[in-house]
């Protein structure tokens, strides 16, 4: 066991996946010279070869389709997207070609794709996007957004290792931010089973990736106010989500904040808030509610920023304001 | 300005020789073609019939470009054929009585009713299923040479696409990262000179699909489509020079699609002289014409093969028609894949 | 005011808009000599030109990128996808580019996407798809989903007009199907204002498209059955959604079933549910019931598309359970 | 195989006369480079004082390539500048304050802080502001081009794209469309032979990038970016041809990458000789040296160009500086246009 943090978590992970299974190759833009934006696979290239990290052409469409073929061919591809942002560009190969290959023919495509998403570092509309929520509504595909450096290794272990293609969502703020414990060794995290983070009895917050912290902050001050009790569930994958564990913190709570960094329309927390309000109908005491960012872009300029994350205040005051439900 | 080679027509026996290919190799070429085309007349048969549901489209015109190019394949090799190449499949083996309960949407489809039409594949065969949008699959057919390259295996992949579809993005994403790592991947348009009713000339504004070889860093080469053994050779020849490390080609095989779209089209848009012109082409009346003029084929065997294709297919229709429709209950199943089917030979 | 096929309604509007501005014109595939794959600009190139109908080259991002272009030299543009499957391929730009140019740099971008949508004639996983659950996601697009002939009309004129990128599904199952009156001249549909496709008192279904008919043939069976009166409310447009109209409905009926044929996670229908789950959790007297299409690609072969294609026979079983509830 | 032509320097006077450049247009020239150095060497400064959030990007050597298309331009002419191109907005006249605020995200910049960087442009100017996503704009450019054809106005479109966008698939269908209609689109790659740190090599295997010209039925021409008088005189050309219904031309200015992709990059990956090679053709030196040697600047005018410019600079930051940061509440506004937006000059 070593604190490490949840960047050295994921590069850990990926290189020993690599040592561990020979299929495994990264291709993506910048990541073999440079090591990537983010020097997640620095040295990556000089260990394993320019044959197995890849520096590609600015082609999300080639890079998520080569995967695709690769995968298909026995490989385990595991490719990067400099930003998540640019993951727009690979909308079709990941929507139209990975996710349905299976159902369609029976062949199992296991790629996995890398995307550095997130905001709170003026990164403006391009470079801050949590654009796991359009993904969310595209069966076929699976989802983690882990938010602790132990999850991050072990999932990104499980993305390597599953059948299917998977979105592997890395927030960047908590790349060097965020240092924990990393079991050492080969801890692949099951998908679909969602941490108590922190366990509670007033209040349930349902969360995911960097949010996970803003809950526990707002937790803190709720508790230190006037000892709410809350508790926060970290979904840790999307796809698929753990409606058990969901279901039985609101059953214990009665009360619950849905709460993402992705925006508020149609993200994943709608699906959530719904699960909820649907099978959890008579235990509810107060309305789910949801805090996420706004229907805007991702603003650039720091007031805007601030304005736009969901900042421990506002979850704070949404616990006070359901507490008084 | 014109950048690409065009190809001499094979002309004599010694080029077919030099080729690789023996009389049996000749006369298997004119039986895949016989049921290429023999498996889309009677298609389109079922499809009036009101047997076939949704849409139906064939390759008239093509069956020479398709199954030239998979006769040149090895079997290790695999391929993305796209919605003219019903001669790939059948060439790489592909039973056709699986292919008409694909087209009915039966339980013994390749795609189990899941999917329907052409998109279709048998990954044992090395045949990836095409999807609609075009051309998604010349990145994964990329890809597919990434893996052999890494791995160090002499295989070839081979990439196919329209004349229409190679305006989209992903044509081009594709032929560059192949050009950039050498890939062993051999990119096949079958410009049959129009998508849908839109003519070549709204399509690209070179001269040749295959000039377009030049912006990638490979040789492209146009060649006569309806001609099956010339193109059996330039694609053996490309098949080859990428399976020896040369990187890709990009072979652009000039056609006429001889039928609408798909059925529901009537081609209005097409000149009717320009359609006469190429019925003189007919790939597979060429090919029959050169085997009897070359001795290989005469009229004894020639309606031993004719009997026998119709007597395959024949049973192959009957056998789909038994295939069942699926069941409902599998409407949910097979949305995720489960990690033991990963050990199958194409993942190892 | 005269009958006509929904099909009719959007060729008229659209030749209609053409006549009246000159800034309006057509691109995509296949548009001009074939009047498009469905029919609905037949005669349009004869009428106007090659250069205001024109034939692109099969070229999805091209397309939608030279229309935003257009747009911002001050032309009108509308561009047809052959099948809304396809617009997976002009993601990005309507995300990216189209979306967000407002929001960044106050420049409007008018343009029209129109998106034949829908399944119910084995057209599989690529011709029968409603992707307009992934673009509900997305902050800075309008989304048009109309269900009758003098909606189709009525919303293809606001979407010329409209300063936004619009996304305008047009139900190829109701091109042919669904004749009805459309009245005469220049008659905009309102974004944002539902329809009341039928008064009821028992029940709410919020939908819109194709599944106003299956709800209105679901809600003639329950009212046979045992006089269960049902309303339907038509959304019309989804970006923006009419909550006050729905919130209306369900003050009065305390019950609600939510319909689409778009799949069921994250899709719009989430949104409502998780909408109606906040702001009427008073009034509820049965949790939100979301009827939609399950969590797979499009079937092709008949049995299997039929079950997965929400039926009156599902809706009815979704009405009585609620109603029992 | 190179297909694109490769222009031959300017060097007489007698040239840039043929050109239609005067003195004065050589002094601004030569004022708009500096300038644009100006502002991001003063970016830079702001940036490392903590006053600039984000990242932080520059173009140094690419100032000659983007004064010199810009000044071809005419004024009704719009573009899509990228992120090595802020000589394009100096050009066409963007006040260096705002683009100071910009920086700074303040309420004045060109996207009043709702986006950053060189994210940005002022289309009063006729400049269209770049998305990240590279590189999408070059059918948005496309498009503006068709405007005018359908229009039948005498307009031109300019698209910019880098050497590392090139492979992207919006180049490829942008390229395309505009060849097929033969619309009056001018394409500029700033081949500054890198893409972040991925080298010319990795990114296409053709000779030249121009060379993709012959692709889509039009010329390309490689350019050698560090001569501003020789792209002025290619894109004046090129402009001119569109304008007057000749179709698109594709123009490579090489140049290199003289500082990292974005101030954390120190470009190690850059070989140190190449920079020393390259800082020996600097754009800004080599037309300073020119304008002296044919004796269009003297030393006087020189300095009081330099003082001026200073001047201009200090100014601009100070009143930079000054422009409120947005306000929180601002933060959902502007999402969706309102109907009497449209009734702006651009869009009539
Ligand atoms: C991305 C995409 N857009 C539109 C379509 C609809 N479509 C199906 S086939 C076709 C024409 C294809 O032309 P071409 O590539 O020349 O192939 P052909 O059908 O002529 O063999 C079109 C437009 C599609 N399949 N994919
Ligand atoms: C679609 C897309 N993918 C990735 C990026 C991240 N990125 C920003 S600039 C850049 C390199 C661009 O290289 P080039 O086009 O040569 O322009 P240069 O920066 O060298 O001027 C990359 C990879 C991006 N902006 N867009
Ligand atoms: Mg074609
Ligand atoms: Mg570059």
């Amino acid at each position: 066991m070593a604190i490490k943090t949840y960047l050295q978590a994921i590069s850990d992970g990926l290189r020993e996946e690599m040592r561990r299974d020979q299929r495994v190759f990264l291709i993506g833009e910048d990541i073999g010279v440079y090591g990537g934006a983010f020097k997640v696979t620095q040295g990556f290239q000089q260990e394993f070869g320019e044959d197995r990290v890849i520096d590609s052409p600015l082609s999300e469409t080639a890079i998520t389709g080569a995967c695709t073929g690769a995968a298909l061919m026995g490989m385990r591809p595991v490719c990067e997207m400099q930003f998540s942002d640019f993951v727009s560009c690979a909308f079709d190969q990941l929507v139209t070609v990975a996710a349905k290959q299976h159902y369609r023919v029976g062949t199992p495509v296991p790629i996995v794709v890398r995307l550095p998403s997130g905001g709170g570092f003026s990164g403006g509309p391009f470079h801050s996007q949590n654009p796991e929520g359009f993904f969310a509504h595209c069966p076929g595909l699976k989802i983690a957004c882990p938010a602790t450096p132990a999850d991050a290794k072990g999932l990104i272990l499980s993305a390597i290792r599953d059948p299917n293609p998977v979105l592997y969502f890395e927030h960047k703020h908590l790349y060097r931010r965020i240092k924990g414990e990393v079991p050492d060794g080969d801890t692949a995290v099951e998908f679909g089973k969602a941490r108590v983070h922190q366990e509670g009895s007033d209040l349930s917050i349902i969360t995911y990736g960097a949010m996970v912290y803003t809950a526990e902050e707002a937790a803190k001050a709720a508790a230190e106010q006037d000892g709410t009790s809350v508790e926060i569930i970290d979904l840790r994958t999307i796809t698929p989500w753990d409606r058990e564990a969901v279901l039985a913190s609101v059953a214990k709570t009665s009360k619950v904040i849905v709460l993402h960094e992705d925006t508020h329309t149609s993200g994943f927390g709608a699906e959530i808030a719904a699960t909820i309000a649907e099978e959890a109908f008579e235990t509810l005491d107060a309305p789910v509610m949801r805090i996420t960012a706004p229907d805007t872009p991702v603003p650039f300029s720091p007031p805007l920023e601030k304005a736009y994350l969901p900042q421990p205040g506002d979850v704070l005051a949404g616990i006070e304001r359901l507490a008084a439900y | 300005m014109a950048v690409a080679r065009e190809a001499t027509p094979v002309e004599s026996a010694e080029d077919v020789k030099q080729a690789d290919l023996d009389s049996e190799d000749l006369l298997q070429i004119y039986r895949n073609m016989l049921i290429t085309r023999g498996i889309e007349e009677r298609g389109h048969i079922l499809y009036r019939q009101g047997k076939i549901p949704g849409s139906f489209y064939t390759g008239r015109g093509n069956e020479g470009a398709s199954v030239g190019v998979a006769t040149a394949m090895q079997a290790m090799d695999v391929g993305t054929p796209i919605q003219r190449d019903m001669g790939v499949h059948v060439t790489r083996g592909t039973e056709p009585w699986r292919i008409f309960a694909q087209y009915m949407g039966r339980s013994d489809g390749l795609a189990a009713g899941k999917d329907g039409n052409v998109h279709m594949a048998d990954i044992r065969l090395g045949l990836i299923a095409m999807v609609s949008h075009l051309p998604a699959l010349m990145p994964v057919a990329v890809g597919a040479a990434l893996a052999f390259q890494i791995r160090r295996e002499p295989r070839v992949a081979v990439a196919w696409s329209g004349d229409g579809a190679m305006a989209r993005g992903d044509a081009h994403e594709a032929m560059n990262l192949a050009g950039v790592r050498k890939l062993p991947v051999v990119f096949i348009v079958d410009n049959n000179q129009y998508a849908y009713s839109t003519p070549n000339r709204l399509e690209f504004a070179c001269d040749h699909l295959a000039d377009r070889a030049a912006a990638y860093g490979f040789e492209g080469v146009v060649v006569d489509g309806c001609d099956v053994l010339t193109v059996y050779r330039e694609a053996h020849a490309a098949i080859e020079k990428a399976r020896a490390g040369g990187g890709p080609t990009l072979l652009e095989l000039v056609t006429l699609r001889m039928e609408g779209h798909a059925v529901h089209d009537d081609a209005f848009y097409v000149p009717r002289e320009m359609l006469e012109h190429w019925k003189e082409k007919d790939p597979i009346e060429r090919h029959r014409r050169w085997l009897k003029e070359s001795g290989v084929l005469g009229e004894a065997v020639d309606d031993e093969i004719t009997v026998e294709v119709k007597k395959l297919l024949n049973e192959a229709m009957k056998r789909a028609e038994e295939s069942p429709l699926p069941d409902a209950a599998d409407l949910d199943t097979g949305v995720y894949a489960d990690p033991e089917e990963l050990d199958t030979p194409h993942h190892r």
